[in-house]
């Protein structure tokens, strides 16, 4: 989940950050009690990158202009998003300008402090510029010191870029992040330091262990589609690709593998989810059979979506309650079917049948019985399909997500 | 590693990721559970077994504790493990999914100050095929015999069981390492474990997008194991993505490929390390025949 | 220095431990805006024990009994401290009452847990009673539910309350505490837990680098007399005894030593105090020579002080100011001792004459030159002595300190 | 404990508690001295001494380091130390006084686990009369001989080797292990390296009121330790208070006796196991006299 700009300053602010003042504007009105001084700077606060040259930056150096550029950034989307909120800033005179950032590295598993003498770095070719210390053991301020040595800082300057990077590693373990950033973090003639933009990204699985964080994720979840929400928020419960196939696992590697099967066979895979965990939009605790009910309701609701691939081996908590599940879906579907005329165009027959096919692949000892339960239901010949090898199962999805293939 | 079937077994917890089936499974195959820590449900029974509130309470009763197999929540996770140590257990898997990153880089500060091996989190544990269960692995798609199993994922690695034993291949041992970005043990520390272990005669590596575990095990098979290895990666058809909890573009800046996490690099390191990889996992009981003569 | 009550608990229910709601009364008109329900409990908020039998705390029905109770507590001095602040408390129907704690355990070197399941527990017999866990590597909540269970806690109760001491074990260290104690910590009869009082004592090494408590010490330091003060924050810069020899010295040990020696050689030592680090009442950073100025200012305003005895011995920072400090003083007794008229009365000399004498024993080569320029001022006889030898140094000043029995 | 003159020594810090007087000191007494660590000031030069900004710069220019003097504000005593951990310096002395003490148990729990040495804070340090000064202790008390010290204050040491001195009494190693109510190493671990000591003869133990360390020590020399001891504790005369860290009554609940604390229950401590005890410095030179035979 990343922050918006005003947030992390907020952050910033209270464990000690330097900032500049600047105040949160919800409309442009709230201009006129403006509480700092002009000339100032009016950001948009969206989660995409390279807002201002979207426009999302302007300057202004009287009340009019600030509420006539204000009006014009509330409505100016940028990726798509529109802000709610804007932030008023004063300007600051930066001499130099430095990259700083703790992110946690899992291919060391250990956090790692990066620094730069240049601000806005060009990736690419970052690698010669950028320099970073390892947190190996518990953090003591010595680390940040070590940065900014390794940075060719020296003296008081030394002091006070460590000193901010002390702090912004306390943020980081204080609130379960997996990145903060500072860039740039401005250097005034007389050495003084100010943060004048910022990054945080938080971990989604610590989210709900942070009471702010989780009213934060909260937010979110209601005001944006489940689209947005994965942008805004990261998406680790699954992959979300534009094929007609949706498939659900239990493990990241074995939706994986079945994503890999599909699209071998000449299939395209749609979303594809992984039941295994608490999906990030749970609020509240989830069964497997939750997640399993969720992530039907998902596929459903996907237009894209024709088969909907269900792989499950060895065991998966509540398996009799996950079958009913499976059932009752099936079974909904089929009535609905039933109910339906049939006509003779095939394509509109999708257009009005507003079931999806379900192959079901369930393997080993604890599925027997499931697999026995399922093959008794009366349902349409397409409307469920249960197998024991995975093969088979990829190939008859990839068959049913080709109606109009087949029927030639 | 002890992986005797005399060596005692706790399990702390008991959340979604284990259950009553998993731990029958357990004691049918023969592995000596002795207890499980539930905190509130101390006295109680679950499963078979005597509960207590503490680890401690576990070891006066029982003695030295070998092994325990921790399922609580995934917040809960890092302090059951600082018990155990606290409790000088030497061999901890974490079955639970979903524990904040931090906490394992907590964890993994003291487990390798106190030289204790953690296993896991997101690890379905370790399989001696008909000798020791320690985990949720299925036991019904193993099989004894002589290929080693070394995965990152769950359910795709008893699926690579279930391969090798419908094409008659039986299995020495099958670990997974768990699939989160941070876990405890290695594929390097695995590889070697499989190397020197007697019944093995050859590998499988099971890997997954994210991180460089299977590019250093890549090197490490080049440079030092003998034994012939085959790997499977999944998720090459995936879109790249911090979905898979690469560090993407900060990840370049500290000497890393640009690919760095993707299944692409992961093949590429392979190839270089010319390490026969299967295309899906019914493959690799083919591939396996060609590198050893079983059967 | 200790929190009052009302303090406290604003702590606890911040971190998370349950407290009833409370309302602060500055004021007994306060009283009318009350925002919790009646019956309620008045509590005067002063740092003494025993304030209930003093009449400290006061049950309210109405808001006029309420007023006039809080009127009598607001006047009520308790050992000698009127409150400026009286909690108003909404009362709890406890069904049992436990003692929780968390200290800092200087014999091993380790914070402890303490848990009893009684609560007001007569510390004489407390032994057996009482329960303990040391904390010895970092602290993880099974510490707290190793002194739980301990206590013959078991099920959703243990939990409970172990949750509670986790709570108490983060503040203890966010705050750079000695202890924190919840004594009552009321369980109810479905089985909730609630910390009806608190106890909260900061470690005063650690005050200046809390912003928080350095503000707090600051108020207590600006409203009470140095007495008190030394109540309120505790007094680990030196002893407080009754005598007429007030002892100066670099390092506890050493101020100790001369202590006895004083007493032994039949001396009575009076204010004793340590110059080797920052006193409690400093505010800002302090050199050696700022300490020994207010020292010896602490002494010569102390009425029953009659000499001062200063035991330098090895080095010390600023030796050079040190000297010239201590030179400025005597000559400036010096100068107001002349200009005095002496009388024949002994005893109404000491009345009029405001210096008090004073030895200085200086040893080791750091100290050559300062024995000889003090040798060299020009002083009253019993004004300034210079020794290097300790026990002769003490001889001295008690032998001064007996004016009018040496004159007979 | 490494105490040759050869052993390479860093100074982290320069507040207070050092002065130029104290580094010349330590150079004419022939303390191999090579840099000084002070963040901010890499480059310049201070008492004659090489400063850096980190400790690994020094050890990156000297090699291993073997101890570390730590002069830094009390508030960065824990980090100077951790770094010096860090570094693997293996002895450290902390001078500095006004450490807050949940920074000590921090560092104690790490100097624990790596084996680290520590002594102090708010100690002067150790001196070997005539061979090596690591701290602040003032020389000129101080001559060689056979008369080991070991205390918890910093003055009143120097009281008592002036003492010694005077009295014709030469000293063969003088450590102070800090007046602080939490401090690393103990009065045991000293008087065992006394005991042990080729040159040490006999002992004096000087300590003052609060903790149970010398009630510790007490029962140690009358278990383990051969050599005559000798005692003197400072604070009979004062009145028992927090003022001087006392955990009070809190203390007696965990199985201590209410006078925990006090200089009496020092005194009854040392009687129990007939250490003789000076009334003031002056006479300690008079109860060596009785114990052992020099001069």
């Amino acid at each position: 989940m990343d922050l918006l700009e005003y947030q992390v300053k907020e952050w910033f602010g209270k464990i000690g950050i330097p900032v500049l003042p600047s105040q949160r504007i919800d409309h442009p009105t709230d201009l006129k009690r403006l509480k700092i001084r002009f000339p100032i700077v009016l950001k948009s606060q969206v989660h995409g990158a390279e807002r201002a040259k979207a426009g999302g930056v302007r300057f202004a150096e009287t009340t009019i202009d600030a509420i006539a550029a204000a009006q014009n950034i509330f409505s100016l989307p940028i990726w798509g998003e529109l802000p709610e909120v804007v932030l008023a800033e004063s300007q600051y005179d930066a001499n130099q300008e430095f990259y700083l950032a703790v992110v946690l590295d899992t291919a060391v598993c250990r956090p790692v402090l990066l620094g730069c003498k240049e601000a806005d770095i060009d990736w690419e070719s970052a690698g010669e510029k950028m320099h970073h210390v390892v947190v190996e053991q518990e953090f003591s301020p010595f680390y940040a010191r070590r940065l900014a040595l390794k940075m060719g800082l020296q003296g008081a300057l030394m002091q006070s870029v460590s000193g901010v990077l002390e702090k912004m590693y306390h943020l980081f373990v204080q609130k379960d992040l997996d990145l903060v950033e500072i860039n740039p973090l401005a250097v005034s003639a007389n050495g003084q330091v100010m943060a004048l933009n910022g990054k945080v990204r938080i971990n989604e699985r610590a989210i709900k262990r942070h009471p702010d964080l989780a009213e934060m994720a909260a937010k979110i979840i209601s005001r944006h589609t489940s689209t947005e929400i994965n942008g805004i928020l990261g998406d680790w419960d699954g992959v979300k690709m534009h094929g007609k196939i949706g498939i659900l696992g239990n493990g990241t590697g074995s939706v994986m593998a079945t994503l890999d099967l599909v699209a071998n066979a000449g299939g395209n895979p749609g979303v594809c989810l992984n039941l295994r965990h608490a999906f990030l939009t749970d609020t509240t605790p989830t069964t497997f059979r939750d997640r399993l009910e969720t992530g039907l309701k998902i596929l459903e609701a996907d237009k894209s979506i024709q088969v909907i691939l269900i792989n499950f081996l060895g065991s998966i908590p509540q398996t009799e309650e996950v079958v009913e599940v499976i059932a009752r879906v099936v079974q909904q579907n089929n009535s609905e079917l039933e109910s339906q005329v049939v006509r003779s165009n095939g394509s509109k027959i999708r257009q009005v049948q507003n079931f999806t096919p379900i192959v079901v692949r369930l393997a080993g000892s604890e599925f027997d019985a499931a697999r026995k339960s399922l093959a008794t239901l009366k349902t349409h010949s397409d409307a469920l399909l249960v197998v024991e090898n995975l093969d088979e199962a990829v190939a008859a999805a990839v068959r049913l997500a080709k109606p109009t293939a087949n029927k030639k | 590693m002890n992986l005797t079937p005399e060596s005692k077994v706790l399990i702390q917890g008991f959340c979604e990721f284990i259950s009553g089936t998993h731990v029958a499974q357990m004691q049918a195959y023969g592995t000596n559970l002795v207890a499980g820590v539930n905190p509130g449900c101390g006295g109680q029974e679950l499963h078979g077994l005597p509960v207590f509130d503490l680890v401690e309470e576990v070891i006066e009763q029982f003695g030295v504790i070998d092994t325990t197999i921790i399922c609580v929540d995934p917040y809960d996770v890092l302090d059951a493990a600082l018990e155990a140590i606290a409790s000088h257990i030497s061999q901890i898997i974490i079955i639970t999914a979903g524990v904040p990153p931090l906490d394992m880089v907590q964890l993994l500060r003291k487990a390798e100050a106190c030289e204790t091996l953690v296993i896991g989190p997101n690890s379905p544990g370790i399989i001696v095929p008909g000798k020791i269960l320690l985990g949720t692995q299925p036991s019904e798609f193993y099989t004894p015999g002589v290929v080693g199993i070394v995965s990152r994922s769950s359910t795709l690695t008893y699926e690579v069981a279930y391969e090798l034993t419908k094409a008659g291949l039986g299995q020495s041992i099958s670990v997974s390492i768990g699939s989160d970005a941070i876990v405890g043990s290695s594929f390097l520390q695995w590889l070697q474990i499989l190397d020197e272990d007697e019944t093995t005669e050859a590998i499988v590596l099971v890997g997954q997008p994210g991180g460089g575990s299977e590019e250093a095990a890549a090197r490490y098979i080049a440079e030092a194991i003998d034994k012939p290895v085959i790997a499977y990666i999944a998720g090459r058809q995936a879109p790249p993505g911090k979905s898979w909890r690469q560090t993407g573009t900060l990840a370049t800046v500290i000497g890393r490929d640009p690919n760095f996490g993707t299944a692409q690099s992961k093949l590429a390191a392979l190839k270089e390390a010319e390490v026969p990889v299967a295309e899906r996992p019914s493959q690799i009981p083919e591939l396996l025949r060609k590198e050893i003569k079983i059967n």
